[in-house]
């Protein structure tokens, strides 16, 4: 609580082993192919959401391989499916199942680990 | 190992000292202590000249001093050393200590930068002056005469109830190496002018990650209230992760990391009610004159250690030092002081 | 009246199957909708109630849409259905004709032989025995291809067959003993008394001269009645259920009534009318071409009925509409597989109870709505009035030459248009709706059908096929919605743009949003003979195949769509043509990087062929004539 | 013909070139400082891209230098060489001078020596090792920490030494990287259990079947990348390391457990390197390496006719190029020979 005008602010370390992966776990079972990502962004550059505000399919996947996974809670209900990103990615990543499954598994916690 | 390539040369005697800002007003007895320990208990020739001014650091590091300005004014200190024909300077505190190695270094480099200063110096004072010989801070010197202190130690730094030495986590203040690596003890990474006083005098030292972690201070995070949130912040991530190791004390050699170390824990625990000592007690943080004091067996009231936050009456139980709680805030003519209300520790 | 205790495990299996197929019967029409309800009774007794039985004869028991497409097959399902449908209705005639009592047992008709085994002396009893035989021998037939199919499924062309559960083997292996049983029974019969004809009676001629044909009769005659009664017992149970319920279906779907989004009656009794024939199985290129024999339309019904895990079943499927096509019961499958789909895969809102027998509505939570909008950050944008708006669609941003096309060929044809998604405009929706995101598309769905109202445009034309069909199906414009194949094809005629005859062979293949889904087949292949020479291929049409790079199905991996990419390019460039042509950006990604062959989309053909208009063109102002004769009929 | 040329350095490249040049009629004097030939790669357990043994490779040299035109003296350093008319002397450490008519330098490289990174802690914390040290661990078949335990997470910190003006060496050494996906995928072989994570900053796959071996780390064996220069290791209280490291690309800091890591040292020239050449005054490149007389068709020649380079000592190159380079040498040599002659 703040009692002298200023709080304490929140860190911004992503402390690895402190976050749960269940999330990515799962989403890796039923879609391997998200183990190829090269983070090289192609995605992200040809979304049509990314084109009206900042939505990153990258970022999403580092995220939820770091097991940030309430960042990515809300950011996910942000794609629009279209699957522009399968027919761009270079190492094949079938990135709207990643997002489908994620979504499911986001259903599935509400909250508490896989 | 590597930091055996840093060994510094440290003068034997002979030196003019320069005060820092703070550490009078927050912790008298370091400063007291040390004039003592060099000029009554080692002899040595310790020259004060009384009208020697700030080194302007704060300002600095505020931003609010321009650079020419420094260095006149390092050179004014440089001027009154050769008046009293000292060629060996010990600098007090840590920034202090950046700032002058800093302009010694911004000379070797850029020599117009010298004669510039020179020549501003004697057109505002009309003093000449001249590069010194040997760059050193106090905390080089006690660590130069630890042997010394150890030899002369009444109280080692031994844990009396369980006989084990006492862990102690030594912060270097980073402006010390981090900044000029050859101009400390050890280099950057593993500077050895802390932990060296701790393993000579039976203290322990630990490692934990956060140790080469900023104290917290961090000037402009301080000074501007609505940065002061980043200032506290980082003293709570390096107590959080010095916590697992159950120091009994930390080892500090510059105002601003005492300062803050000690009064960051009372507002942390105001705040949220975190502690990091054991059983909910915090931990002691000492200049390293207080702690030679201490293990060479002075009164702890005399040293001053009442006026620090976090009081050290834990760390002086497990020293076995004996300490009249009563006589805490009496004057030396026996007068009472006002007692702090919420000390924490006592 | 003759009896004897043979015949009542025939009876009890017949009475039994009576009753449940009534109850069956009310349950369903109970649970149907108020307008579903009066659309049946109108259906009734209206014009629909002829053409139910017209249909029945012609599909339930002649089987005509498998015999078009499988003949064996045809011939299989036809002997089995047609011939014991007329066994039963001439055994009743036999059995009312011949023995004195008019008003027989129920059993009378299927044991008679048993009952006047000397029966068939006389010239008309005999032929009449004759065509008794001629029917059995006819059913016989048919069971024995059944059985092989059992083992080979190739003898009957079929690349496999279903798999069945235990139940079904069981429900199998009775239908198959009826009729054998039968035969011995008879012929036994016959042999001890010298009747029957050519079958019966020379069988029975030739056991009775070695064995003790009476005695041995009766237990045949026991396990003839014993097949019978575990058949009728069990059939509620298996996939021999679509028997009488295909009937139902049929008088409810031709009395209009459709599956629509929400599972109900419609949909339960087209689950139940799934006779597991395997045809779906046959067109499916999952199958097929990548091996995956676990979703096919009989697995997902059979799913449905066991209120399995259906997630895979549901989504692992391209969604490209071939076993719709195939099915010969005409079952709406897909509908049926979006419904799953939407319930998330597994509760499909019906659960067995008693054993199976029957199924109750299940109360399901609607799934927690994520609060708020997903998409507000979408902007208000501003859209300009124009006559034509030109929606390119996500995908053909991935394809330039497309777009560059269709930009050309809108600004050659003078009208006056405006390119509603030229900076990347917002998602059609309609791949959001085939994962089952319904809620999330419809946000989608209507920003862009404001944004097209503000347009004033009276023509949207789009290039991709999947924003095609939900335009034309979810979004309810004023509109008209065109395909830029139906587009160009409308310029040419309306003499807007024309178009050099190119010396090139070419062939079509028919994105399956397009034509199987929404029925556009006539103007495609028009521009293309238009300007080219379109050859024909096996697979043409309703028959095209999936590239494989849909998006109706999530899950399939890469290498798997490229397999099927690269089948369905090596089928279509047999006539080894200059170059293929499609008619949707998806399509032309995926089938361009399977095949050495130029793919190219019809407006980049047509762009090809474009003759360089004389002069200026005023900008024309389009007639409010729609430029459409009559709506494409729309298969959902 | 009576030619004669020392070939300094018994590493791969000297022992290819000195085979090479045995069967083209030239009589060879193999110097070795160490008592064994092969040099670097009697440390390396198995080879990329194809993972095969290391000791096929050296069989195969072994087999070359077995010739009767080659006098291999190992066990000797050479202490320099000077030129007299058109021939050379080499003076070898036990006062022995051998004349020559032509000198191939083949001192190859040394490791960066990761101790100078300090604030990695190698030397200063348990199981924080070089790249070779897991090879030797490899070779032993004895992958644990040094309290014995199986590790179950190891990072692999890719420029240790290279890129790094810190340690001096601005240049890339372009093999660490696909080392370390290598060593990834042989760690998750023996240990499946063990997670493994490559802390990189540019992924340099340059050569054949490297992007192979990348996709299939990532795909068979879940080897996890991360972007992202480790700045400094520290231990906690269960005296595990803590890696810190910048994620760049979700631009957040991260902090790690790690059981073991590795540290993917960079190459640098060998010292006797340095000192030959300073001695002889052979031209050196700002790297160090000797500067080839022409970057594109004059590699293995330098300032001084008839001093002729080969392998590692001009540039960091795998075994593969490394042979090339060796067998272009001998081309070299023996056309210079020619010609002189």
């Amino acid at each position: 609580m703040e009692k002298f005008g200023f709080s304490l602010s929140k860190a911004r370390v992503i402390n690895y082993d402190a976050n749960d992966r269940g999330i990515v776990r799962y989403i890796i079972e039923r879609e391997p192919s998200l183990k190829l990502c090269i983070e090289c962004g192609c995605c992200t550059a040809t979304c049509t959401t990314g084109n009206f505000t900042d939505f990153s399919l990258r970022e999403i996947h580092i995220l939820l391989k770091r097991g940030e996974n309430e960042q990515v809670r809300e950011k996910i209900r942000k794609c629009m499916l279209c699957g522009k990103c399968i027919l761009v990615c270079p190492r094949g990543v079938n990135t709207r199942n990643v997002i489908s499954v994620a979504k499911q598994a986001f259903r599935k916690t509400e909250g508490y680990e896989l | 190992m590597v930091w055996r390539d840093y060994q510094k040369e440290i003068a034997d005697d002979h030196f003019f000292y320069v005060r820092s800002c703070i550490r009078q007003s927050f912790f008298p007895g370091s400063e007291q202590f040390f004039l003592h320990l060099m000029r009554d208990v080692l002899g040595k020739d310790v020259y004060e000249n009384p009208s020697h001014t700030t080194c302007t650091g704060i300002g600095y590091h505020a931003d609010v001093v321009p650079f020419s300005t420094i260095q006149t004014v390092i050179a004014r200190h440089y001027a009154l050393m050769k008046e009293a024909g000292y060629k060996n300077i010990a600098i007090s505190c840590v920034t202090s200590f950046g700032i002058y190695t800093e302009i010694l270094e911004t000379w070797k480099h850029f020599p117009e930068e010298l004669e510039k200063t020179r020549e501003y110096l004697y057109k505002a004072t009309g003093r000449e002056f001249d590069v010194p010989e040997n760059v050193v801070h106090t905390s080089d010197l006690v660590y130069k005469f630890r042997d010394q202190i150890a030899a002369a130690a009444k109280y080692p730094l031994i844990n009396k109830q369980t006989g084990e030495p006492l862990r102690v986590v030594e912060h270097i203040g980073c402006h010390y190496a981090k900044i000029f690596p050859k101009y400390g003890v050890g280099g950057a990474e593993f500077p050895q002018v802390l932990s060296g006083m701790i393993e000579s005098w039976g203290g322990q030292v630990i490692d934990y990650p956060e140790r080469r972690h900023c104290c917290g201070f961090g000037f402009r995070q301080y000074l501007v209230q609505a940065n002061r949130g980043y200032s506290l912040s980082n003293t709570v991530k390096k107590f959080s992760s010095m916590k697992a190791y159950k120091p009994d004390l930390v080892l500090t050699n510059c105002p601003g990391c005492t300062m803050f170390m000690d009064k960051w824990q009372y507002t942390i625990k105001e705040m949220e009610g975190t502690t990091f000592g054991d059983n909910g007690e915090s931990i002691p943080v000492l200049t390293y004159e207080e702690l030679a004091a201490l293990v060479m067996g002075y009164n702890p009231w005399d040293i001053g250690l009442q006026i620090h936050m976090v009081q050290s009456e834990p760390l002086l139980r497990k020293m076995g030092i004996e300490f009249d709680p009563s006589d805490k805030f009496r004057t030396k003519d026996g007068r009472q002081m006002p007692i702090p209300k919420n000390l924490i520790n006592s | 009246m003759n009896f004897d205790p043979f015949v009542i495990p025939f009876n009890i299996g017949l009475y039994f199957i009576l009753i449940y197929a009534v109850v069956r019967c009310i349950i369903w029409f109970r649970e149907l909708s108020r307008p579903d309800k009066l659309r049946l009774q109108r259906g009734f007794f209206g014009r629909a109630f002829g053409q139910s039985l017209k249909e029945i004869f012609l599909e339930s028991l002649i089987h005509r849409k498998i015999l078009k497409s499988n003949p064996r097959l045809g011939y299989m399902h036809m002997s089995l259905a047609f011939g014991w449908f007329l066994l039963i209705v001439f055994g009743t005639i036999e059995a009312n004709i011949f023995s004195e009592k008019h008003l027989n047992h129920s059993y009378k008709a299927i044991f008679f032989r048993f009952f006047h085994p000397d029966h068939g002396k006389t010239f008309f009893e005999n032929s009449y025995a004759f065509l008794m035989d001629l029917i059995l021998a006819f059913i016989l037939s048919g069971l024995l291809i059944a059985v092989i199919k059992r083992f080979s499924s190739r003898v009957v062309g079929m690349k496999k067959t279903t798999r069945l559960k235990p139940l079904d083997k069981i429900a199998l292996t009775s239908l198959c003993l009826i009729f054998p049983s039968r035969l011995i029974a008879e012929s036994l019969t016959c042999g001890a008394y010298g009747t029957g004809s050519f079958l019966t009676g020379s069988l029975g001629k030739a056991l009775a001269s070695f064995l003790p044909a009476n005695e041995l009769a009766y237990p045949f005659w026991w396990l003839y009645s014993l097949s019978l009664g575990t058949f009728f017992v069990l059939l509620p149970l298996t996939r021999y259920l679509h028997i009488p319920t295909e009937l139902f279906l049929i008088f409810m779907r031709n009395s209009g009534i459709r599956t629509g989004d929400k599972p109900g009656t419609y949909s339960e009794v087209e689950v139940h009318s799934c006779s597991s024939c395997g045809m779906c199985i046959d067109v499916c290129q999952l199958g097929f071409t990548t091996g995956i024999n676990t979703i096919q339309a009989t697995y997902l019904m059979k799913g449905i009925r066991n209120s399995d895990e259906l997630y895979d079943v549901a989504h692992n499927c391209l969604m490209c509409g071939r076993c719709d096509n195939i099915c010969p019961v005409g079952i709406e499958i897909s509908p049926i597989r979006m419904i799953v789909r939407r319930a998330e895969g597994k509760e499909y809102m019906y659960e067995n109870t008693s054993k199976g027998y029957f199924r109750n509505r299940l109360t399901v939570p609607a799934p927690k709505q994520e609060a708020g909008t997903s998409y507000d950050f979408l902007p208000r944008l501003r859209q300009e009035k124009t006559d034509v708006l030109y929606f390119a669609g996500c995908m053909t941003h991935l394809t330039p030459s497309v777009k560059k096309a269709m930009v050309r060929i809108l600004d050659a044809s003078g009208l006056n248009w405006s390119f509603m998604d030229e900076h990347g405009g917002v998602c059609c929706g309609r791949p959001l709706m085939l994962a089952g995101n319904d809620r999330e598309a419809r946000e989608l769905t209507n920003y862009n059908s404001q944004l097209i109202e503000k347009s004033g445009a009276q023509t949207l034309v789009t290039s991709c096929p999947i924003c095609y069909k939900v335009f034309r199906e979810s979004y309810y414009l004023d509109a008209e919605v065109l395909h830029h194949s139906q587009f160009i094809k409308s310029i040419i005629d309306e003499g807007f743009i024309d178009l050099n005859f190119l010396q090139k062979r070419v062939t079509y293949h028919s994105p399956c949003e397009l034509g199987r889904r929404s029925g556009v087949y006539y103007e495609p292949r028009e521009v293309i003979k238009h300007v080219a020479t379109l050859e024909a291929t096996a697979f043409d049409d309703e028959n095209s195949l999936c590239c494989g790079g849909s998006l109706g199905n999530i899950m399939l991996s890469r290498d798997k769509r490229q397999k099927i990419a690269e089948d369905v390019c090596s089928k279509l460039t047999e006539c080894s043509p200059d170059s293929l042509i499609t008619a949707c950006p998806l399509c032309k990604k995926t089938l361009s990087q399977a095949t050495g062959t130029r793919v190219m989309d019809i407006a980049e053909l047509a762009v090809e062929a474009l003759a360089d208009t004389p002069g200026l063109k005023m900008p024309r102002s389009r007639s409010k004539k729609k430029l459409l004769k009559e709506p494409a009929t729309s298969l959902r | 013909m009576g030619r004669h040329v020392v070939v300094i350095g018994g590493g791969t490249a000297g022992m290819e070139a000195a085979g090479r040049l045995a069967r083209e009629g030239v009589s060879v004097t193999l110097v070795e400082k160490g008592n064994e030939l092969g040099g670097h790669l009697r440390d390396w357990y198995h080879l990329f891209p194809n993972r095969r043994s290391s000791d096929e490779v050296l069989e195969y040299l072994r087999g070359l230098v077995s010739h009767q035109n080659i006098l291999l003296m190992k066990g000797r350093k050479v202490t320099g060489f000077s030129r007299k008319g058109d021939e050379f002397a080499v003076s070898v450490e036990n006062g022995e001078t051998i004349n020559a008519d032509a000198v191939l330098l083949a001192t190859g490289f040394d490791l960066f020596r990761s101790e100078r990174k300090e604030e990695y802690g190698y030397g200063i914390y348990d199981n924080v090792i070089s790249s070779a040290d897991l090879e030797a661990m490899f070779r032993k078949n004895e992958l644990k920490l040094v309290n014995g335990n199986k590790p179950e997470r190891i990072g692999f910190l890719h420029c240790v030494g290279s890129r790094d003006e810190k340690a001096g060496n601005i240049y890339c050494s372009k093999l660490c990287c696909v080392t370390a996906v290598k060593q990834a995928i042989e760690v998750r072989k023996v240990l499946p259990s063990c997670k493994v994570f490559c802390f990189y900053m540019d992924m340099r796959m340059g050569g054949a079947l490297y992007e192979e071996l990348y996709k299939e780390a990532q795909e068979k064996y879940s080897v996890s990348f991360i972007r992202g220069k480790v700045s400094e290791v520290a231990v906690n209280i269960q005296n595990r390391l803590v890696a810190k490291v910048e994620d760049t690309l979700v631009g957040r800091p991260l902090k790690m457990e790690l059981d073991i890591l590795v540290l993917m040292a960079g190459m640098e020239m060998s010292e006797d390197g340095i000192r030959l050449a300073d001695e002889a005054k052979l031209k050196r490149g700002e790297n160090r390496f000797f500067q080839p007389a022409d970057h594109h068709f004059g590699t293995n020649m330098g300032n001084i006719k008839g001093v002729f380079y080969a392998g590692t000592c001009t540039a960091p190159l795998n075994i593969t190029e490394t042979i090339s380079h060796a067998r272009g040498a001998v081309m070299e040599i023996v056309n210079y020979l020619n010609q002189e002659k």
